[in-house]
């Protein structure tokens, strides 16, 4: 018995926990690339570089308050600075939107030029981001790390094994479940949710049912922003926060997006954890798991070595796509 | 001095002009139906009308005010509703959300207007659940003049209702542009079934290469042997 | 204006950019970013076949353009005899199994149906595999053992690298063969993220089998296909000709080589350029637009749409992958761990929209553009932050941290470039002929 | 076939003279697009056409189309006869479009077959069709936004050199003298159809009805066998919209294609049509001539109903303006 | 005297962008004490010029240093960073122009044998010796097991290499050498692959900014290994700010002398403002004081002239030449005397131009790097 369980915990531990965190953190930015995708129909590479620019100014905020002695008990002060840095990335993709991508909406541009437009505008906030912030990775986590560690959970249970929960992932899992439902409700059942989804599908009919296509983009920009900020600093709450590391996040995040299906909430976090643990598991070499269970494999059990972990994510995608052409949740061929 | 009048319009889509000075007008609780050759400009007209191209000359009131100006979204507002030819539902949503977005900016309680519409298109509840586009194309464009309705709007505007629809539902949609009418809506429509749309006009334009051909009453027009031969088929 | 005129406009003006490179900095560099606008050009041309043709949304441009790398080293290095004597028969074998597998597979599903084909796949397709791996890891395990730190592979043919920019076409095209029967149902985004995914596949592999590409470690000396510049230095009919000329023969043998590939890459570039141009203004090109256009209709023209997905994404690839070859030979190695969507993809989609796609002149002043500003981001970058800050004291903590923030003018100015661009020429800087108009989308 | 001994004036398109041509010889001096021995107009006996009848051409076997829960098909059985001019009918959402969609390829059936003359054509491909014969037009027009009109009808004709990539390169002269020819037909089919005003333009551009006109105007690019024609009236004005249907019964009689069409025009249907078949709800309700149909009670009663019910109300209100 | 100028050509973009500020000022900073010394070949001023290699982009590090050399001027190059980049600017730009180049962190192997008509030099050690040297550490504190996961590049990949055959040889067992990529934003899979396969410590050869403090956060938040065996990117005063306890007990090795030169650069750095633990800060401003010192020695900025006296300087005999002390250096060549460049990081060219070195040996103890001996 006692094997299963350490089996068990080791899995949860090596496999299970670190995906799942992996997955809600990837899911909660895929959240906001979908949206955009849905509703303004084109795929935003700008995002992974808001995400940056959000949690920046949190951190700064951040520093402040600590700097003036203000926490939040156990919880990371960083939560307190979040609402600000919500409000700079609002700003910020709402200040982007007027110069940038409005012009290419009154033309009526392909959806193409939209995504190029978004390139340079990555490119931009990389430069600010790093122009202000610098390059180098910056830490702004307090408070508690874990609601239980290896060595405490252990000594709880008896077991051989361990498994730590740590604080971030928490939060994040719970966020990211909150936001989706929200958004979920917002899009499906709000009058303005579904005036979004209207907009998105035939912009000229939404004009002439008196929907405010100004007003339409605004909210997509605000919930966009905000979902970007919140990805952004639970992940460097987790992680740590180094602005090439996001914009790196950018793929894993685009194909959760897409694997779930573009412009499908449920899809953006199913995609996410359709990526993380298809990293994890396939990678995860299991002899130790079997050796809990009673076998003794001589190798490691492992079907791949980690260096193809990207790769193998990719396979898995691919073959959901020719399982589903449009992503597991149906999405939009745009 | 009528309800809507599109008076000596003249515009295009950049190229030469599609509109050539021609003039458009219907009162409240009148028919007035648009007919002419394809590419004549029926359907540039009405999107003048409705403000979704920009005018050269001319001018377009509504109720003695001068709308020129408005955006589209404002016209609606004002009370102008409009059902395109082309792309004139929401593909990816159902039915009912279709309907829904219709009475986008009523703030009462529609429901009754729904339950008009469904009374009008049986097939639409039927189908309340299903997306629009995997709708037949004749069961579109039933969608796409129930959304227009769901505005209870002062002047309706159609662009070939018709096109698609079986007989029975066209009789139907006549009928119930009659009644509409009746109520004291204007109604503006460019119709291909021209003589079903002319029986029940007060007022017909014939529109040849943007101008005004011929100008009558729906019967006059229907008697006229010239209009007869070229523009409805004989 | 009209588009010829444009055309003759913009890329004088193109070529103005080089010339004050030229002038105000230096001639090799106008000549080395020249030569990489070129391979840039030629890339771009290729992304143009797939997008703006057919409207096939290829986000793998880099793992074709590392096929062609590849390439470079399979065709060109030396041969490792040791290790070959230590794996080659392991990896002839291997070869033998993997082939016998397919085989085999591709028998049991001609004899059998239903669940049973899908079980008997299976359960030849996993023997197959083990047979193969135990053939295959000693093999590898000794080739990579033969010398690591320098060799550690099979090495290459021999042959002169110009041969490989042909074969990194092949390559390509295999490849893509490959890819379009797996992926080309897919639309528009999915398409997308599968190529990608797909290319991160192969670059995956590129950086792990080391038997065959040194992965990580790299492959550095490839020959060149052009003399080398301190061989020059030192060869008296050199000097002489540069005494001649009047100039030094160190700056001078940089500018003969530079010009060197400068003609070589031109050449590629105008052959593919006449064969693009002439497919894409004939009745192939028109099918093209019309497949792109509403992919159904054309079908239903009795247009074999997948077939002609099919034949564009493998040449559009191959020419991808020939430029991939070249520019592994100018680089004069192979580095796996270059190949960045960054770089390798997006890069080269901003050259094509940026040019205008759907027009191959547009594509190719795009890869001209896009690469001179992408260098020239860096000192005009630099320039700028600096006169930014000349106003401010020395000691100013504002001008330090400024100062010291000047490389990242980079991507900034890069940005801020690529906005302006796609601000004033939405439809690309020479758009398509007679391109929509069209008021809706 | 020679086309260009036919060509016209090559005049644009002005009213004036569309209208003479009207008036003249109500088309019959106009060449369709392929070369047609004269005829007597068809405007004389419009009602019983006479038909080259004969053999089956299309079978439809017990067929069914189902979309997730949806019987959008439902074991319909139809057969279409060589040479004739088959009218379908239904209520909206009846299955016709479906019943193309699966004959001509574009969806796979859930079951059932479909044979040409005796060839199980079930699952091909729309291309594949084409190339025996089998063409097809969209209900909601399938133009191809980007090219001109005129190309969007010189795209059609199939086996042309020029879209084979090696004779473009190394064949310069053959693709020339092909392109030519199509392009020849094509202005042809573009008279006729009152679009030469339009011919460059692109097609995304096109007015509704104009882009039903060059939705007909693909078929008639090249020789077909038989032909699908989904609603290609709808929208398009009725003074055309007979000439368009003199044109069908000319090719049907002299060129001997067969057509299949769904349309709600019953006039129209009842002018060119014979037989008629009537779909409900994914089955054939009935099947008969255009008059047959038109008396049947099932047909009146889920199809053609009875007339305006306000009509007599309004006409009282008649005379406000 | 008009100045001289210097190119640094550092990848100040992309994945290596968080160590290459401190690299930079680091050179910077040997040129500033050169210059407030005012002895450079009568008080000749040295300038630097940054160019950005990207790293990983070889054109346009290529376009980069072809700046630097034919607009700039340069009479010298400090750079590249990485492999890949410096192999191509070694090809096509620093030989055929003839311009010395000094990487101080490019480590193949295939750097030892390049063409490069003796031009190219480095002050980075190579890893061949590294591996042995942790491979004893090791052994001397009887480990037998271990796990390694180095970063996906030339670097970790040669490191790796050598470490596990010196390991091996001395009868230790690796259970697993798994890369990890630099720059992602999980590291779990690779985690949860090296807990699996166990072992007493974990190797780590990776960046401290990188992938490698990745490896080893996952690592400590699930327990999977208590005990870390640090490579010399793996140095750095962030990892312990980053992980404070979790990398208590941890040691490793870094190119290090016994005397006082990295002292004295240490002093030097943090008055300046630098964090002297940051990668390969030390080896660049070696490679700066190198070519100060090589151009004083041949009396002249002539590129070939620098590249003659390299070796001359970098090796004895002569004077021994610590870090913050380049003024004497200077002054003792000036007065035709000789020296041998030891630096912040104990240079020694050898053979084809590359740094021997000696490894201080380190553990972590409350929170504090502690020396414990030099190997
Ligand atoms: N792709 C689809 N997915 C789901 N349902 C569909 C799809 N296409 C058609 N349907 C449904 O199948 C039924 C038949 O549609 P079809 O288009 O064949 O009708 P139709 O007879 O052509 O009608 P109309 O005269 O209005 O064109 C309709 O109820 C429609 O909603
Ligand atoms: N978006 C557009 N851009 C350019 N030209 C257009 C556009 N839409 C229509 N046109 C042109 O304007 C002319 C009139 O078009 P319009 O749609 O008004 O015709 P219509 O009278 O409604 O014809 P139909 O009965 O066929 O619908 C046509 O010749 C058409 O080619
Ligand atoms: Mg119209
Ligand atoms: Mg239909």
């Amino acid at each position: 018995m006692d094997g299963f369980l350490n089996a068990l915990v080791v899995f949860a531990n090596f496999v299970f926990l670190p995906g799942l965190a992996y997955g809600a953190q990837l899911a909660l930015g895929a959240l906001g690339v979908t949206l955009v995708y849905g509703i303004l129909r084109f795929s935003n590479f700008a995002h992974g570089d808001l995400m940056a620019f959000g949690t920046m100014i949190t951190i700064l905020v951040t520093w402040w308050l600590m700097g003036m002695g203000i926490n939040f008990g156990p919880l990371p002060t960083a939560l307190l600075a979040l609402p600000i840095g919500i409000f700079g990335a609002v700003a910020m993709a709402l200040f982007i939107d007027r110069f940038v991508f409005r012009f290419y909406r009154k033309q009526r541009s392909d959806g193409i030029v939209f995504v190029m437009a978004s390139v340079g505008v990555m490119f931009v906030l990389n430069g600010i981001v790093r122009l202000i912030i610098g390059p180098n990775e910056q830490r702004f986590a307090d408070g508690e790390r874990f609601l239980i560690t290896v060595k405490e959970f252990r000594d709880l249970t008896g077991l051989a094994e361990g498994l730590a929960v740590r604080l971030p992932v928490a939060i994040t899992i719970v966020v990211a479940i909150m936001v989706v439902a929200a958004l979920f409700w917002f899009l499906q059942r709000s009058k303005t949710g579904k005036a979004m989804r209207a907009y998105s599908d035939n912009e000229d009919l939404a004009l002439l049912s008196g929907i405010n296509p100004d007003r339409v983009v605004m909210v997509t920009w605000i919930i966009a922003a905000s979902l970007a900020t919140i990805a952004g600093v639970l992940y460097g709450l987790d992680k740590s926060f180094r602005p090439f590391t996001y914009f790196q996040l950018l793929l894993p995040i685009f194909a959760s997006a897409i694997v779930g299906g573009i412009g499908q909430p449920l899809g953006a976090i199913a995609g996410g954890f359709v990526v993380a643990f298809s990293e994890v598991t396939l990678t995860y070499a299991y002899k130790r798991v079997l050796e809990y269970l009673g076998f003794a494999p001589d190798g490691l059990v492992q079907l791949l070595s980690t260096e193809y972990k990207f790769a193998i994510s990719f396979v898995i995608l691919v073959l959901v796509l020719l399982i589903r052409p449009t992503g597991i949740f149906k999405g939009r061929v745009l | 001095m009528s309800f809507l009048i599109g008076e000596t319009m003249r515009g295009g889509y950049g190229g030469a002009d599609i509109l050539n000075g021609c003039t458009i007008a219907v009162d409240k609780g009148e028919i007035a139906v648009i007919v002419g050759p394809n590419g004549a400009g029926k359907s540039t007209a009405m999107k003048a009308i409705f403000g979704m191209l920009p005018l050269r000359e001319g001018r377009v009131t509504l109720a003695g005010q001068d709308i020129t100006a408005l955006s589209p979204q404002d016209r609606v507002k004002a009370g102008m509703g409009f059902v395109p030819q082309t792309s004139n539902v929401f593909v990816s949503m159902s039915v009912q959300e279709n309907l829904e977005m219709g009475a986008y900016i009523r703030h009462d309680d529609f429901s009754d207007t729904m339950e008009q519409v469904f009374d009008l298109f049986p097939i639409l509840k039927e189908k309340r659940r299903q997306p629009a586009g995997e709708l037949s194309g004749g069961q579109r464009q039933q969608v796409a003049v129930g959304r227009a309705l769901m505005t209870r709007p002062s002047l309706l505007m159609l662009d070939e209702p018709t096109a698609g629809v079986s007989p029975i539902v066209m009789d139907e949609l006549f009928d119930r542009i009659i009644e509409v009418a009746a109520t004291g809506i204007a109604i503006l429509m460019v119709e291909q079934n021209a003589r079903q749309a002319l029986n029940i006009a007060d007022r017909g334009y014939v529109l040849v290469q943007g101008s005004n051909r011929f100008t009558d009453t729906g019967e006059a027009l229907l008697a006229n042997p010239e209009v007869r031969a070229t523009f409805l088929g004989g | 204006m009209s588009n010829t005129q444009r055309i003759i406009f913009l890329y004088a003006g193109m070529a103005l950019l080089l010339a004050i490179v030229g002038v105000m900095q230096s001639w090799t560099l106008s000549l080395t970013i020249m030569n990489l606008c070129l391979i840039s050009a030629i890339m771009s041309l290729g992304v143009n076949m797939q997008w703006g043709y057919a409207g096939l949304f290829n986000v793998g441009i880099m793992g074709f353009a590392a096929l062609g790398g590849i390439a470079a080293v399979l065709t060109s290095m030396p041969p490792v005899p040791g290790a070959w004597q230590a794996g080659g028969t392991g990896i002839g074998l291997t070869l033998l199994a993997l082939i016998g597998t397919i085989a085999a597979v591709i028998f049991v599903r001609s004899r059998t149906r239903g669940v049973m084909r899908t079980v008997s796949t299976l359960l030849v397709a996993v023997a197959g595999y083990f047979i193969t791996r135990t053939f295959f890891d000693p093999a590898v395990e000794a080739i990579e053992a033969v010398d690591a730190a320098r060799t550690g592979y099979l090495g290459g043919l021999g042959l002169p690298i110009l041969f490989s920019w042909l074969v990194g076409g092949i390559f390509a095209a295999a490849a893509a063969w490959l890819v379009a029967k797996i992926a080309l149902g897919l639309r528009s985004d999915y398409l997308a993220i599968a190529t990608l995914g797909i290319s991160e596949i192969i670059i995956a592999i590129m950086r792990n089998e080391e038997w065959l590409t040194r992965g990580v470690k790299n492959v550095s000396g490839l020959p060149r296909p052009v003399a080398y510049e301190v061989q020059l230095q030192q060869a008296q009919w050199f000097i002489d000709l540069s005494a001649k000329l009047g100039t030094n023969p160190i700056f001078f043998s940089a500018i003969y080589v530079r010009l060197s590939y400068a003609i070589l890459f031109a050449l590629v570039l105008i052959i593919l350029m006449w064969l693009a141009e002439r497919a894409l203004n004939s009745p192939w090109g028109r099918m093209m637009r019309a497949i792109r256009d509403n992919r159904d209709a054309a079908e239903a023209m009795g247009k074999d749409v997948t077939g002609r997905h099919l034949q564009i994404f493998v040449l559009g690839s191959a020419v991808i992958g020939i430029a991939g070859a070249m520019l592994t030979t100018l680089d004069g190695q192979f580095t796996p761990g270059q190949y960045n969507p960054l770089r390798f993809t997006f890069l080269i989609w901003v050259m094509v929209i940026v040019g205008g796609s759907g027009n191959n002149w547009g594509a190719v002043l795009g890869g001209f553009l896009i690469w001179f500003v992408w260098v020239e981001a860096e000192p005009v970058g630099a320039w700028l932050m600096a006169l930014l800050t000349s106003g401010m004291a020395a000691t100013n903590p504002v001008k330090l941290h400024l100062a010291d923030a000047a490389p990242y003018m980079r991507p900034l100015l890069m940005g801020l470039i690529l906005l302006l661009m796609l601000r004033f020429a939405p439809r690309g800087l020479i758009p398509e002929r007679g391109a929509p108009s069209i008021q809706k989308r | 076939m020679d086309l260009t001994d036919f060509l016209g004036s090559g005049s644009g398109f002005s009213l004036e003279n569309a209208e003479k041509w009207r008036e003249n010889a109500r088309w019959d001096a106009f060449p369709y697009c392929f070369k047609l021995e004269d005829s007597a107009s068809s405007h004389d006996n419009n009602n019983e056409p006479k038909r080259l009848k004969g053999t089956r051409m299309i079978r439809v076997d017990d067929l069914h189309m189902h979309f997730g829960g949806l019987k959008a098909v439902d074991g319909a059985s139809i057969e279409i006869a060589k040479g004739s001019i088959t009218g379908l009918i239904g209520p909206n959402g009846a299955g016709k479009t479906t019943l193309f969609n699966v004959i001509a390829g574009h969806y796979k059936p859930s079951s059932g077959k479909v044979w040409l003359g005796d060839e199980n054509i079930t699952g091909l491909s729309p291309h594949q069709l084409f190339h025996k014969g089998l063409l097809r037009t969209f209900q909601i027009a399938h133009e191809f936004s980007t090219l001109t009109v005129r190309e969007n009808l010189m795209m059609v004709p199939d086996n042309q050199p020029g879209e084979r990539l090696v004779d473009v390169w190394i064949r310069p002269s053959k693709v020339r003298d092909r392109e030519e020819e199509v392009r020849a037909k094509a202005d042809e089919v573009i008279e006729f159809l009152e679009i030469s005003h339009v011919a460059d333009e692109l097609a995304g551009n096109l007015s509704g009805g104009q882009k039903k006109l060059l939705e007909l105007g693909r078929t008639m690019m090249v020789d077909a066998k038989i032909v699908f024609l989904d609603e290609v009236g709808a929208g398009v004005n009725r003074t055309l919209l007979n000439t368009l249907g003199d044109a069908i019964l000319r090719l049907n009689r002299e060129r001997g294609y067969t057509f299949c069409m769904i349309e709600h025009d019953m006039d129209f249907i009842g002018r060119l049509c014979d037989p008629v078949i009537v779909m409900a709800e994914g089955k054939v309700l009935a099947k008969g001539t255009a008059n047959e149909v038109k008396a049947n009670e099932q047909v009146i009663e889920a199809y053609l109903g009875r007339g305006l019910k306000n009509k007599p109300a309004r006409k009282a209100r008649g005379g406000t303006q | 005297a008009e100045d001289v100028k210097i190119g640094i050509i550092l990848g100040f973009t992309g994945p290596l962008e968080s160590i290459t500020p401190g690299m930079a000022a680091s050179a910077e900073l040997a040129m500033k004490e050169i210059n407030d010394s005012g002895l450079l070949l009568d008080g000749k001023k040295l300038v630097s010029v940054r160019a950005d290699s990207t790293c990983i982009d070889n054109a346009a590090a290529t376009a980069a240093a072809e700046r630097l050399v034919t607009t700039e001027n340069v009479s010298a190059i400090v750079g590249a960073d990485c492999s890949g980049v410096t192999i191509g600017i070694v090809n096509n730009v620093a030989v055929p122009n003839g311009v010395v180049m000094i990487s101080p962190s490019a480590t193949s192997p295939a750097l030892s044998d390049i063409a490069d008509n003796d031009y190219f030099f480095r002050t980075s050690p190579s890893d061949a010796r590294q591996g042995k040297v942790i491979s004893d550490v090791l052994g001397s504190k009887d480990v037998k097991t271990v796990a390694v996961s180095y970063t996906n590049n030339d670097y970790g990949k040669a490191f790796s290499d050598s470490f596990v055959s010196a390991f091996e040889a001395a009868g230790g067992k690796v259970t697993i050498a798994a890369p990890h990529d630099d720059g992602k934003g999980d590291y779990s899979a690779e985690v949860g692959a090296l807990a699996a396969a166990g072992g007493e410590a974990l190797v780590v050869l990776g960046y401290v900014d990188q992938g490698g403090v990745g490896i080893i956060r996952a690592a400590v938040d699930t327990g999977a290994f208590e005990t870390f065996v640090l490579g010399d990117g793996m140095y750095g005063q962030s990892l312990i700010a980053a992980m404070g306890d979790g990398v208590e007990g941890s040691y490793g090795v870094i190119p290090g002398t016994e005397g006082e030169g990295a002292t004295k650069f240490a002093e030097a750095a943090t008055a300046a403002g630098l964090d002297p633990s940051s990668s390969y800060t030390g080896e660049s401003y070696d490679a700066a004081a190198l070519i100060a010192l090589a151009m004083q020695k041949a009396g002249s900025t002539d590129r070939t002239a620098i590249r003659d006296a390299m070796l001359d300087v970098a090796n004895g005999p002569g004077e021994k030449i610590l870090a913050g002390d380049l003024a004497r250096g200077l002054q003792i060549l000036k007065d035709g005397g000789d020296v041998d460049y030891v630096g912040a990081t104990n240079v020694e060219l050898i053979g084809p131009g590359e740094a021997a070195g000696t490894y201080r040996e380190y553990v972590i103890e409350g929170g504090e790097f502690k020396t414990v001996q030099f190997r």
